[in-house]
């Protein structure tokens, strides 16, 4: 990439406090993105991918303590806005979609009022051309602007139209990078496939950089450029999309793989591939590999120091001390 | 999906251990708690560590301020009444009193209270259209005045100021165990357990009554409280327990008459009043923030 | 909408129906009227002759209908201790206590929802620990002790205020504060709760991700949500202030609904006592019944489906 | 495998739906009208021994409904319920738990936190009295066993096990009384990928082991093609195609199941994200479309979609609900 990235993440840790310390859940993150080009974060639970995108909205929760040693998105430095120009930002700038779409919009305000309230905020306008304004987006995210839609409150409209408002109202404002939270985990498969379709058309045509989470590496191999895989708050391989998921090199990504029923790759009646064991508790001091203790491959090594990310031949990132030759050949 | 996941360790402690620790370090329960279970002490050995009968008058030694004042000695450490009857004495007795009309009332308004709302809360439909008008209609009567009217028309003694109270106090029973047994009684631990082939006096019992248990403990403590102050009020109104029981609202009625030269025999009932149902109270939050559901993040 | 009030209204009458038929019952018929009536000096023929005076010999439900009757006439009889019609005494008394409720729920409410905002907003901080202790404390004390202590130290040590009667506004300061000290914490702690719970919410979260400013975010998003249990508990405080405090009144001497069942009670006059407790119960009925109605301007989950 | 040699129907089924119709009454705001909502609408299915039958649908196709009324916790408004021919509505609670058992969706309410391991797991057998203290606590450490739990776990609490764990508890509560079927009620989709492939492995392996019969209630079609034997689409309460695993998957008849299998998303950078053609709105389930009620939905909808109930096809590749049938060879 010959262009400064779009956004540039360096050293990202945000650490919880919880009744029993301090538990890590994002531990030195580090990805660039190029603009328009969308970067897929994906894991399991607690593996810390969305306190990496609240941490980059500045939305973490109260208990939590953010430090980096860059947040870039354009031309701004997040690290040095107060909450004020943050706020600026926010919705402007950068925008994000959440998961939940049945708890996400204000229960007591119409999608009219909810939706023109993002323009009259950001971009100064009056509440007549805003409310027209936010007619058309509708239109645009596939809500007929007939029924009378504005007038509407979220609990009359489906998950899957207030999944579309949501796209709207962010989108409204034209912000360049858009995270989105898991959108279409709470959806049917059906609804999923059009949101997704929705989501990706509206980025290609506006040019935004989107940060996508998700745990589906089903949705990840359609919708992302670039792919991190995240493990017990780590960045454990990072590199283009069709070279992760066709040839994985960290464990993690490859028991992961393994672990998906996939039509022609598992009979009925076989078995799926497993990770054995559970996720390490990520409170207090660390120290090691965090797959070490369910990797069929650790060795002695992998208990001791923190594997570094190192960036392999194709320029791909791994978080692992040894290469897939060694790893997979012996087995 | 569950971020408890990441935290899961082995070395877990069992929901019984985490809640004591919590207890153990909650200062308001400790504070509540010490003091009312000084009071409790006090309140079952007072016929053994009191130092007067708490009775007897004596017409020599009336209205003798307590020690920290002028005139007063150790003799009577709270001083006298105008009966010239000890005031600590009176006091020690007086916390019998209070501790009996909580205890009753909580006891019985909570077994009423509790039943109404577990059957309402888990049989639902017709059942709980019923209960709910029930306790809507018993919101809309006036506590202290139906205690006032109903105590004075029968006579006012500790049983009927107990039963009085106690089948005017269920209603936040009943409206918390309904609550609470409507969210267990979509729990799949209830379904499993029908399926399996309990019988639905054994899934109330096993299944539902130990997952309600924290939160009436919550209410039985805030009703005790309320209990007692109402049981002064009456007492201080005339229309409570009767003179010369030690009832503390009946001291305070009685101290009342000379408000202005002895105030204190106004401000010591008054302030051990005061102090029990604060330290109930303080037991009782401290009890609903140990055994509240882990909030978000 | 229409349809909404209707049957909210509906239920009201039929719960006010339910309350009048219990009153009735516990005044008429677990105890014996006449007796209760006559005291304690009087003689059998004296409680013979009270009961047919009365009409108490006649069957309860005939009693009963009697009295609804005239109620629905706004005739509740003659108070034997006063001598004068108990509508009379009630309207009479009526301003007293409506004064006083009005001003201890107004002020219940600008102390109670402030300061649970503010506690909400800045948890854990000094004045959240304030508004807390505030809370316990309001809980925790007998209004007529307070109302004693008041007296002590304010009319007595630094007499600003007169300790007892109606005499212009001044007489309801002090009981306004014993009313609105009890009714602030319920109201405050459910603010704060609410409020906690809504800023944890997704849609507050959206609404920060929008980039809003945290007035709106506060006010605009999250008390609307918060309020609509505080509006319910803070008609139930109300409903008991404009009933008539009977301690309240009766220690500050002022003569108004509350100090009027006092003083029936006190000398057995069974209908000046069904009346106030009625009128008790229609207060607490019409401020849920319109609780409710806030609440289903306010969330439309209720108003429209 | 003897899939095929049931979807002949040529044993008795071990479970069987006849015309099962389930409403609710449903208050629309909190002085609203009541209203009458039909979650299952007409429901015929029979599941024969040794089957994995899945039953697929979108949220509100009643699929949960369905798989409440076969625990047996819901009756049936309309039909019956017939388990080995006799109504399951009829036969005693504690006769029909020894036949029939669940596992639940969500391994947090499913597992009563207040009791510990081996209490839950134990349960059942203490309900039906079956043997002393002493053989009840051999025979749930063997239990426990057989789903990969240690026997430490046996005085621990729900909250000390994670999510997996807790699924493998409710599994061996299920299975403790050797019931025949097993009703799985999405008992997956709360877990992690990697934790789900292992609750799956493990249910593969218990049904290959004690001979069991699922009916495996899911979202995930991945999951389903991968434990299916027969696959019982589901759109607002009817059942509108029911076809052996491995028949449906590579050749859906009803436009709905072919919808619904072009949504899937498979790890397959190759492939894009695929074009669903079904509108935006989803019908109101108050009130169900005349006709076929997929027919607002249906790109390829006829004249009588609108307006006539699709005939029901049952032949030889299974069992259809669809116009289209007739139009289209």
């Amino acid at each position: 990439m010959a262009d400064a990235p779009f956004v540039s993440v360096s050293g990202l840790d945000i650490d919880l406090e919880v009744p029993g310390g301090r538990l890590h859940a994002v531990r030195d993150s580090s990805f660039d993105i190029a603009l328009g080009e969308t970067l897929c974060i994906v894991g399991e639970s607690g593996s810390g991918k969305s306190m990496t995108a609240l941490g980059l909205m500045g939305l973490l929760p109260s208990n939590a303590h953010r430090s980096a040693r860059r947040l870039r998105v354009g031309n701004h430095d997040l690290l040095s806005l107060n909450r004020r120009e943050m706020a600026d930002l926010m919705g402007r700038e950068m925008a994000m979609i959440f998961q939940e779409p049945m708890t996400s919009l204000n229960p007591c305000y119409t999608v009219g009022n909810q939706m023109s309230e993002m323009l009259i905020r950001h971009l100064r306008m009056g509440r007549r051309p805003a409310l027209t304004l936010a007619r058309d987006w509708l239109d645009r995210v596939g809500i007929p602007p007939t029924a009378g839609r504005l007038d509407q409150y979220p609990h009359q409209l489906s998950g899957g139209l207030r999944q579309r408002v949501m796209i709207a109202m962010m989108l409204m404002c034209s912000p360049k990078l858009i995270i989105a939270d898991e959108p279409t985990t709470a959806l049917d498969v059906t609804i999923q496939a059009q949101i997704l379709h929705l989501l990706a058309g509206l980025q290609r045509e506006l040019g935004i950089t989107m940060i996508f989470i998700t745990h589906d590496l089903g949705v990840v191999s359609r919708i992302a450029d670039r792919v991190a895989v995240m493990y017990a708050g780590q960045i454990v391989e990072m590199g283009r999309t069709r070279e992760i998921l066709r040839d994985p090199q960290h464990p993690y990504t490859r028991g992961l793989l393994e672990c998906v029923p996939a039509p022609g790759k598992t009979r009925p009646g076989a078995h799926l591939g497993t990770i054995p064991g559970t996720v390490p508790s990520l409170v207090g001091q660390l120290s090691g590999c965090g797959f070490a203790g369910r990797c069929p491959h650790a060795a002695v090594g992998c208990r001791g120091e923190i594997p570094a990310l190192t960036v392999r031949a194709d320029g791909r990132q791994v978080r692992c001390l040894f290469t897939p030759d060694a790893l997979w050949s012996a087995a | 999906m569950q971020d408890a996941e990441a935290t899961t360790e082995p070395t877990i402690p069992t929901p019984g251990a985490v809640l004591w620790g919590k207890i153990l370090r909650h200062k308001g329960i400790l504070f509540g708690g010490g003091i009312v279970a000084v009071m409790v002490i006090v309140a079952v050995l007072a016929p053994l560590i009191a130092p007067y009968d708490p009775y007897a008058q004596s017409l020599i030694s009336r209205l003798q301020p307590p020690v920290w004042l002028d005139g007063g000695s150790w003799q009577h450490p709270l001083g006298t009444d105008h009966l010239g009857r000890d005031y600590l004495s009176r006091l020690m007795h007086g916390a019998r009193i209070s501790l009996i009309i909580g205890a009753c009332t909580a006891a019985i308004s909570g077994v009423l209270g509790t039943t109404l709302g577990v059957v309402a809360g888990y049989f639902g439909g017709r059942v709980d259209t019923a209960i709910t008008f029930l306790v809507t209609v018993k919101l809309s009567i006036p506590t202290i005045l139906v205690a006032l009217a109903v105590v004075q028309l029968v006579g006012g003694s500790l049983t009927v100021v107990v039963l009085v109270l106690g089948f005017l106090l269920w209603h936040q029973f009943a409206i918390v165990a309904r609550a609470v047994t409507l969210q267990i009684r979509d729990m799949d631990y209830i379904t499993a357990a029908r399926m399996i082939g309990c019988s639905r006096a054994r899934i109330l019992l096993t299944e539902v009554m130990p997952n309600l248990m924290n939160q009436i403990i919550v209410v039985l403590t805030l009703t005790m409280a309320s209990a007692i102050v109402i049981e002064a009020a009456l007492s201080f109104l005339g229309v409570g327990v009767k003179p010369p029981l030690p009832s503390w609202g009946i001291m305070i009625a009685e101290g009342r008459t000379h408000i202005f030269f002895d105030p204190w025999l106004v401000m010591i009932p008054g302030a051990a009043l005061f102090a029990l149902v604060l330290s109930i109270n303080l037991l009782g939050d401290g009890l609903r923030d140990v055994t509240a559901p882990q909030g978000r993040n | 909408m229409l349809r909404f009030l209707l049957r909210r209204a509906g239920l009201a009458l039929l719960v006010a129906l339910c309350v009048s038929m219990l009153t009735f019952a516990l005044l008429n018929i677990t105890i014996d009227p006449a007796l209760a009536m006559a005291g304690e000096d009087a003689t059998d023929q004296d409680i013979q002759a009270l009961r047919v005076a009365m009409g108490f010999d006649r069957p309860a439900h005939v009693r009963y209908l009697d009295w609804l009757q005239s109620v629905l006439q706004g005739d509740f009889g003659v108070s034997p201790y006063f001598g004068l019609p108990v509508s009379d005494l009630i309207m009479d008394r009526m301003p007293v206590t409506v004064t006083l409720g009005a001003l201890a729920t107004a002020f219940a409410v600008i102390i109670g929802v402030p300061l649970g905002v503010v506690a909400a907003i800045y948890p854990n901080t000094l004045i959240d620990r304030v508004s807390l202790s505030v809370a316990v404390f309001g809980q925790a004390i007998p209004n007529f002790w307070f109302s004693l202590m008041l007296i002590i130290l304010l009319a007595v040590q630094f007499p600003i205020f007169p300790v007892s009667g109606t005499e212009g506004f001044s007489s309801f300061i002090l009981p306004t504060i014993v009313l609105g000290t009890n009714a602030i914490p319920p109201i405050m702690r459910l603010t704060r709760t609410g409020m906690l719970d809504v800023l944890s919410s997704d849609y507050i979260r959206t609404a920060w991700a929008k980039g809003l400013q945290p007035r709106q975010v506060f006010f605009k998003h999250a008390l609307r949500n918060a309020i609509v249990p505080v509006v319910a508990v803070a008609a139930i405080q109300a409903a008991n202030m404009f009933g008539g405090s009977i301690v309240v009144e009766a220690v500050f001497a002022l003569h108004g609904i509350g100090m009027l069942a006092y003083e029936s009670i006190q000398r057995s006059d069974i209908p000046t006592m069904q009346a106030v407790i009625l009128i008790f119960s229609l207060f607490f009925i019409g401020f849920s019944a319109l609780s409710d109605v806030i609440n289903a301007y306010l969330d439309p989950r209720i108003r429209v489906s | 495998m003897n899939q095929h040699a049931n979807a002949n129907g040529g044993t008795e089924p071990l479970l069987e739906l006849r015309d099962v119709t389930r409403s609710f009454a449903v208050k629309s705001g909190l002085f609203g009208p009541t209203l009458q909502l039909q979650a299952v609408r007409g429901v015929n299915l029979s599941v024969h021994r040794g089957d994995v039958l899945a039953l697929v649908g979108e949220s509100g196709c009643g699929k949960t409904t369905l798989a409440r009324m076969l625990m047996g916790v819901l009756p049936p408004t309309e039909g019956e319920i017939l388990y080995r021919g006799q109504s399951i509505s009829k036969s005693p609670l504690a006769e029909r738990s020894r036949h029939i058992q669940a596992v639940f969706q969500d391994p947090y309410s499913s597992l009563n936190p207040r009791k510990t391991i081996g209490s839950i797991v134990s349960l059942p057998l203490r309900v039906h009295r079956q043997g002393g203290a002493a053989s009840i606590r051999e025979e749930t450490l063997r239990m426990m066993d057989m789903v990969g739990l240690p026997a430490r776990f046996f005085d621990s609490y729900p909250n000390q096990l994670s999510g997996g764990q807790r699924q493998r508890v409710a599994i061996a509560r299920a299975l403790i009384l050797k019931p025949e079927i097993v009703i799985c009620d999405e008992p997956t989709s709360a877990l992690d990928v990697s934790v789900q492939s292992q609750i799956l492995n493990l249910l593969t392996d218990l049904r290959r082991e004690l001979n069991l019969t699922y009916v495996l209630i899911s979202h995930n079609l991945g999951v389903i093609e991968h434990m299916a034997t027969e696959v019982a689409v589901m759109y607002l309460g009817r059942i509108v195609e029911k076809a052996p695993g491995t028949a449906l998957f590579s050749q859906p008849r009803h436009p709905y199941t072919d919808a619904l299998l072009s949504s899937v998303i498979t790890p397959d950078p190759d492939l894009g994200i695929p074009t669903i053609d079904l509108g935006v709105s989803f019908p109101n389930a108050l009130s169900p479309p005349s006709g076929c009620a997929f027919h607002p939905r249906c790109a390829r909808a006829l004249d009588r979609c609108q307006r006539i109930a699709p005939p029901v096809t049952h032949d030889s590749k299974g069992t259809v609900e669809c116009h289209l049938l007739d139009v289209a060879p």
